[in-house]
């Protein structure tokens, strides 16, 4: 497949997904490698990158999502009528922000992390759909939790490495120490 | 020194610190910790909110606060290296801390802000018509809802626990005072005879601390380790 | 507002519509006169025509949508036909398997249960026509959910109280308890 094909292909087949889709699962329909998979999702992204596109690519880990670009939010908002929905509590943030910087990151994780438990405010993240519980493949008694494409399209960022002081926020320090001494 | 400054409602024992620095305009050292240690136990003896559940963590943090203020006090005080390794481990947790609740606080605007995107329904327009998967039985149906359904008890009791443990430090207080009355001498073993865990005996131990520090009792003890006898000051009179 | 910003507010609302849109509607929401209106679809459709484009603009008469090129369409079909046959994963056989034994039930009490959000596993159970939506006599503006008759007759059962130990797992008290509280 030419380039250019390959590009419009791919923008069809998320468009309508809808939903987020594993790059996997296009490689099979597409017939392609990885490296070309990454090198075309790189000129969609430079693409949307245009003034005009009211289109955008969101990423988390190995799955992707074309979603609305988020500065135009206040216009579909109004399209889609959204019922208002409640604003998270400082805590429900801070839980939120762990995950997304440290994720995925289980349940006793993040309770080193803010030193108090969290078992009821990770409820109700899940149930608003913003956070994701996944199986722990350390652990098969627990689960990890992970930040979900409907948080980041609330934060309008299409990827976590976009969040703020992503660099420096995601790494333990600890953990990183402990390797180096190694 | 007046302690009795509001803070806002805090999460658990790291956020509690937290904001006692930052209310005395003070960066994490443990010089400073040393400075809001008082402050911090007044806090754990008056809050109403704290759970018997999460009382466990304050006290943790509560014991590591005591170490590092002995040591201001005491500069001669060698810390084990098991004490040492206690601190650091809070110095470090309350920097983690502090760095997710300071940018949970920008990750709320960029939250609240009306740049949300949003993204379309899968396969719109699709015919409807019907897709099962391939082998499905009724036993495969059948094994996902008693899986499902085995999975229920464990969260439902983890919230029972939750809910049973709502004892402060207060109600120890309370409690310890009725007894008193009702006996005028009592010991802390036959007290904390029917505790259910090590935090409430904790609990209690600090009860009766604060019961001595407002006069309201006495107590004794022979030797280290030995039983401690309790007392009520039955002739204070106010 | 400016033309590009314009264009892309249109292309953001197009495109999560999804459904043909009056184009009426969209005056309203962009607050524009008909004139600046078709000059905006008149650039979409422009733009539309770049090779890399996976993506078409569609109008009858006062109606346009959005759809996916039709020159993709081979890969369209491959991935439609991938999604409709996949096995239902942990997650749907699960919400599956509630909706059964407990349908008609609500999305707010299969998410009590479950203590995940289930939109997303609810969408393409429907659009698989496993389940149908019904209006939700206890709350005239919710749904819900039961299995559907195709399904059942896949199953070879004609009615779900023929489903394995439906008696007792129907009436399951730890479910009760659960959907009570909520």
């Amino acid at each position: 497949m030419e380039k250019d094909n390959l590009i419009s292909v791919l923008e069809s087949l998320l468009f309508v997904t809808g939903e987020p889709i594993k790059k996997a699962k296009l490689l099979g329909i597409l017939g392609i490698e990885m490296e070309q998979l990454d090198e075309a999702l790189q000129a969609l992204m430079e693409k949307y990158k245009n003034a005009q596109s009211g289109i955008t690519l969101f990423s988390k880990g190995e799955e992707i999502q074309l979603v609305s670009s988020p500065e135009n939010g206040e216009f579909v908002e109004i399209l889609l009528k959204n019922e208002m929905q409640d604003a998270l509590s400082p805590a429900a943030m801070e839980v939120a922000s762990i995950i997304a910087y440290r994720g995925p990151i289980s349940k006793t994780e993040i309770e080193a992390i803010r030193g108090v438990n969290c078992a009821y405010t990770l409820r109700s993240l899940l149930l608003r759909g913003l956070i994701e519980r996944n199986d722990n493949p350390g652990d098969s008694r627990g689960y990890v939790y992970a930040i979900s494409f409907d948080f980041l399209k609330k934060l309008g960022v299409e990827n976590v490495n976009n969040l703020p002081e992503y660099d420096i926020l995601s790494k333990d320090e600890r953990i990183n120490s402990i390797i180096s001494k190694e | 020194m007046d302690y009795n400054i509001k803070l806002e409602q805090f999460e658990g024992p790291l956020d509690l610190l937290l904001q006692l620095t930052q209310q005395e305009k003070l960066d994490i050292t443990r010089v400073s910790l040393a400075k809001i240690t008082d402050q911090y136990l007044e806090y754990i003896a008056q809050a109403k909110n704290i759970t018997l559940a999460h009382l466990a963590d304050f006290l943790t943090v509560a014991s590591r606060l005591i170490l590092i203020k002995s040591k201001a006090l005491l500069p001669m005080l060698e810390f084990t290296e098991e004490e040492e390794e206690e601190i650091k481990d809070l110095e470090y947790q309350l920097a983690e801390y502090k760095k997710f609740k300071d940018v949970a606080v920008k990750m709320a605007e960029l939250f609240d802000s009306l740049d949300h995107s949003f993204s379309r329904d899968g396969f719109v327009g699709l015919p409807n018509l019907f897709y099962p998967p391939k082998n499905i039985t009724s036993e495969d149906l059948l094994k996902s809802f008693s899986k499902m359904l085995g999975e229920i008890p464990v969260q439902e009791k983890l919230e029972q626990e939750m809910i049973e443990n709502v004892l402060t430090l207060e109600d120890k207080i309370l409690h310890l005072q009725k007894t008193l009355r009702r006996k005028v001498e009592t010991s802390f073993s036959e007290l904390v005879s029917n505790a259910k865990d090590k935090v409430e005996i904790v609990v209690s131990f600090l009860a009766m601390l604060e019961l001595v520090k407002q006069r309201i009792i006495h107590v004794e003890q022979g030797e280290l380790f030995s039983e401690i006898n309790l007392k009520h000051i039955s002739d204070k009179k106010v």
